[in-house]
């Protein structure tokens, strides 16, 4: 053993080179997205459609709740008067709301102007209303009220004082339809976030299926690289970039997808036949948080996909 | 350098593959495994790499007790090792270069010498010009070779090889045992599983011989045809 | 080679023999099944949520159109009278419509019955119809025309004839909101197969992708198994027979999950929230042909991804 | 039985692994192909059964032209032949018997048949006991046997071996050598592609020999140690 040459590093610990790991980290997830790239493309392809259907309902609902606050102003509270309400009992109401430090902020609106409004978004009522020799809608007065006050008990009683002021017909809370339509709005927020969990769950189940079924194909490189030495984390790096890639471009086609969709259906609006639904279903685009967020859901959805397959597979080999 | 004390191995009710093994290998020797097919040559091999782990008795390699080895010192603790395998393993997608790089890439070595030093050491096993082919692409023997190369790589403290000349013509297994035992001379120790009698017998180092899962006797080191020194080598074909 | 003993069989064109083949198909399919299972499962769930996107839409849109029906009757012919109409009027539209042979089978809604068969049909507007203080609806003849009679030249005649009848408001071959109903539900319907078919060609494509990682998987295997003279159908017998398996569970799954959704959905719709849309979205499931063609799809689906997978195996492979 | 005339077999630019081979075995012949590591020798046992297609030149084996031979008819000529590959291509996931059974459910040997078969071919290369063990649990010269055993199953017109005796010990050579004459004695023609010298010398057959792609001199068959008399064989070892 004397005098031997020894060329083994000196400090064997010193592993992997960084350079020449994280460089093999990102030519083997792309070479193995290239290779499988059509295998890839389901994992992607599942991912974007579970962020494709979180994203429209979301869409939708977002669009609907805010064409109910246009339509409703950001009033909580409606006072209905009667339709035949004098001048005088309006200024009274006026007055009684002025003086009420939690009711102070409201709007008049008067019975053209309701109806005008009610035309302007629900367009496909019309007919109904052109049935009506009248118009149907009473004035009211539209108050803003802080959902704390709303909260509070003294704000009962002073709704039932409200209520008996001469003229006023009705004190709501929102309009029953109205909160109808909001509840449809937040029940398709809730459908979508279910779906689209659901479906993100899939997804993150496809590609931990699929990248496994990769580390089947390359499980006996695996193997060897393990038995030349490799460290756990060289074997994996390529795999959970693998994963993030995937994700990302899963995130990235489903926003361009949705706003395909979204510019799709406001051409359909503009077309002849004209508004029902998509008028005010698909009036703005996704805020740019949330499209960066759903982004950000394909990228987690792919890299927990590769982390439990990647755990799994640890489990099951010896070593 | 590698201690066996009471090694039993069984793989289930009916397959015992080791039988109380005890022997022990020096630092810087040079070994041979022989015994019949299924004889448990290839276990030993694998318990050493801890590739397997025994069903009794205790190995020492190095200076490391292997049932102690906590799975993070795995990998340094095989990087210490050559291995050639019997099937060779060999990573099919990666090139003859490519597999020799992502060793040496675990190993450490950094990364601009891996051409030269890829080239050289197939240069000895005389495969330098097929660098760029991937393993299926090879002969039996070629695939073997490669096998070889990587396993002397950057001088281990131990290589040990199974049957590493089971695919190669004699000329060709000449030379190959010739690069083993350069590789002895300049320190490692080697622990070479073989069934080939004559080679054993031209190369007349201790034998420690297998039989259904027991060591039988260790015949004593043979009158050597061929003295130590490298110079006499040579009649073994040149590298 | 004289008085060789040639034990191989004397027709070694009888190949392999029936029972032992297809006997290692259905064992190799569910062999296979269950190794990669979970992966498996992820073809299985692609065509359950494919065939139940697919489903769901064709059970709101078949709800729909069954409740605009139900309310219009098969009328596709609307009579309007003067709301004030006298019955002497009314006797003359009847006497009129009796004449034509082509308008003959008809129905007399009274402004009573219109009001409240649009309740009950239409129970969330009904706000809207309290807010009014008279019935909004006219007294109508409801006629039933074939579309044949309608589609013929004379008829936009006869038509322009009936509308100056005395006491007539209006002649509509459908009302218009009505037919936006329908087109909502005729929307549905398309919004459901296109939705449901890209979903179904991304499950085809799982499977066919899955398949192929298997094909991978056993490349190897099905290298050694033409080495020794294999025929291709004794090869693919298992990975098409594991595609049908896997589309099968993916339409019972896909069926079994939409009628949990149906009963689910009832059981809201007779809670205390009541009605809303629910009410005659989900008042009938699928008709049984069409929960059988959602599983016969599956299979296709299934069947198909093996194939495709199959055939480009033999296209790779030089035998 | 095998002709090759004028066959080059290129596999791309650089490596030409058989260059105008010529060369031709009669029906229940026994035939050795021998040559140094990469000479070519598992290529012409593949152009054999077609795994492969010359780039020039015409074979003809058992009265067949490849280069004619369909697709659909590739099934039932190789059904003819039994290989022992130089890597054993065994079915990992299938068992010992299993891999046995699928071929036989392939060459249409009746599922009842297939136990008694499978240890009668087993039991001729000392594996009986492993018929339920997996090929990745076995040593690699188990793994050799088996491919043998499979090759031999239901006596096939041709056999043709790669290496058979590449990872077994001169004893169990020696039974194995055993068993392929006297599958030539039934009547198979044999052709033995080997390195082992020794081999070769002991059982005195015909020898082709290879040299970088090149048929050498075909040498003389030398004067058999053992005649052809089965009664002999047995000093090599009893089955
Ligand atoms: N994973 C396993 N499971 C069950 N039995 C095994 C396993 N691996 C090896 N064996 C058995 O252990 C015994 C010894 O095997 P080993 O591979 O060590 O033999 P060997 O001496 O290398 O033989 P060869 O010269 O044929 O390679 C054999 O009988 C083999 O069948
Ligand atoms: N698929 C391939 N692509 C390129 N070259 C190949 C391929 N297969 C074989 N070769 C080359 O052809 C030559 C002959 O290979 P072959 O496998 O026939 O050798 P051999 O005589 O069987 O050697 P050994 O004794 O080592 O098994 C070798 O140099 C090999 O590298
Ligand atoms: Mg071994
Ligand atoms: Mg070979």
């Amino acid at each position: 053993m004397a005098g031997a040459r020894r060329r083994r590093d000196a400090t064997p610990d010193a592993g992997e080179r960084p350079l020449g790991v994280y460089g093999y980290f990102v030519h083997e997830a792309l070479r193995r997205l290239w290779v499988y790239r059509r295998t890839s493309m389901v994992a992607v392809g599942m991912i974007a459609i579970a962020l494709l259907t979180l994203g429209t309902f979301l869409l939708i609902s977002g669009n609907l709740n805010r064409a109910v606050d246009r339509w409703q102003g950001r009033s909580q509270l409606s006072v209905f008067l009667d339709r035949d309400a004098t001048p005088a009992q309006i200024a009274g109401v006026r007055e009684f709301l002025t003086r009420e430090p939690s009711l102070a902020k409201f709007e008049f609106v008067s019975r053209e102007a309701a109806y005008e409004k009610f035309k302007r978004h629900f367009a496909q009522l019309a007919p109904v209303l052109a049935e009506l020799e009248q118009n149907p809608f009473p004035p009211s007065f539209e108050v803003q009220v802080t959902s704390r006050d709303a909260a509070s008990a003294p704000f009962t009683t002073l709704l039932a004082r409200l209520r008996v002021v001469d003229g006023v017909d009705d004190v709501q809370l929102d309009w029953e339809w109205v909160a109808r339509l909001r509840r449809i709005a937040n029940v398709l927020s809730i459908v979508g976030l279910v779906a689209g969990g659901i479906l993100a769950v899939a997804a993150a189940f496809t590609i931990a299926n699929v990248i496994r079924l990769t580390m089947f194909l390359y499980r006996e490189e695996i193997d060897i690289m393990r038995l030349v030495g490799a460290k756990e984390t060289t074997i994996r790096g390529p795999f959970l970039l693998e994963g993030f890639f995937q994700g990302m471009c899963g995130g990235l086609l489903a926003v361009g997808m949705l706003y395909g969709i979204f510019r799709g259906a406001r051409a359909l609006a503009t077309g002849p036949s004209s508004a029902l639904l998509w008028d005010f279903l698909f009036s703005e685009f996704l805020p740019w948080p949330t499209s960066l967020a759903l982004v950000a859901g394909g990228i987690l959805a792919g890299l927990f996909g590769s982390w439990i397959s990647l755990r799994e597979s640890s489990e099951e080999s010896a070593g | 350098m590698i201690d066996f004390y009471h090694v039993t191995k069984r793989f289930d009710r009916y397959s015992i593959a080791l039988h109380d093994v005890t022997f022990h290998a020096d630092k810087g020797e040079f070994v041979f495994l022989t015994g019949p097919s299924g004889a448990g040559k290839s276990t030993i091999l694998k318990l050493i790499l801890r590739q397997l782990l025994p069903s009794e008795g205790q190995i020492v390699v190095n200076g490391r007790n292997l049932a102690t080895l906590k799975r993070a010192q795995l990998p340094l603790f095989r990087r210490e090792i050559g291995m050639v395998f019997q099937d060779f393993k060999l990573i099919e997608r990666m090139t003859i270069f490519e597999n020799l790089s992502f060793v040496m890439t675990v190993l450490g070595v950094p990364p601009r010498d891996h051409k030269k030093k890829a080239y050289a050491v197939l240069r000895a096993v005389n495969l330098h010009h097929r660098l760029n082919a991937y393993p299926p692409q090879l002969s039996g023997g070629e695939q073997q070779r490669v096998a070889i190369a990587r396993a002397l790589i950057n001088d281990p403290y131990l290589i040990i090889a199974d049957e590493p000349t089971g695919n190669l013509d004699p000329d060709l297994s000449a030379d190959v045992m010739q690069i083993f035992i350069e590789a002895n001379l300049r320190g490692s120790t080697v622990l070479l599983a073989t069934h080939d009698r004559e080679m054993i017998r031209r190369t007349g180092r201790r034998v420690v011989h297998l039989e259904k899962g027991r060591v039988g006797e260790e015949r004593p080191q043979q009158a050597p045809e061929v003295p130590d020194s490298p110079s006499t080598f040579m009649q073994w074909g040149s590298l």
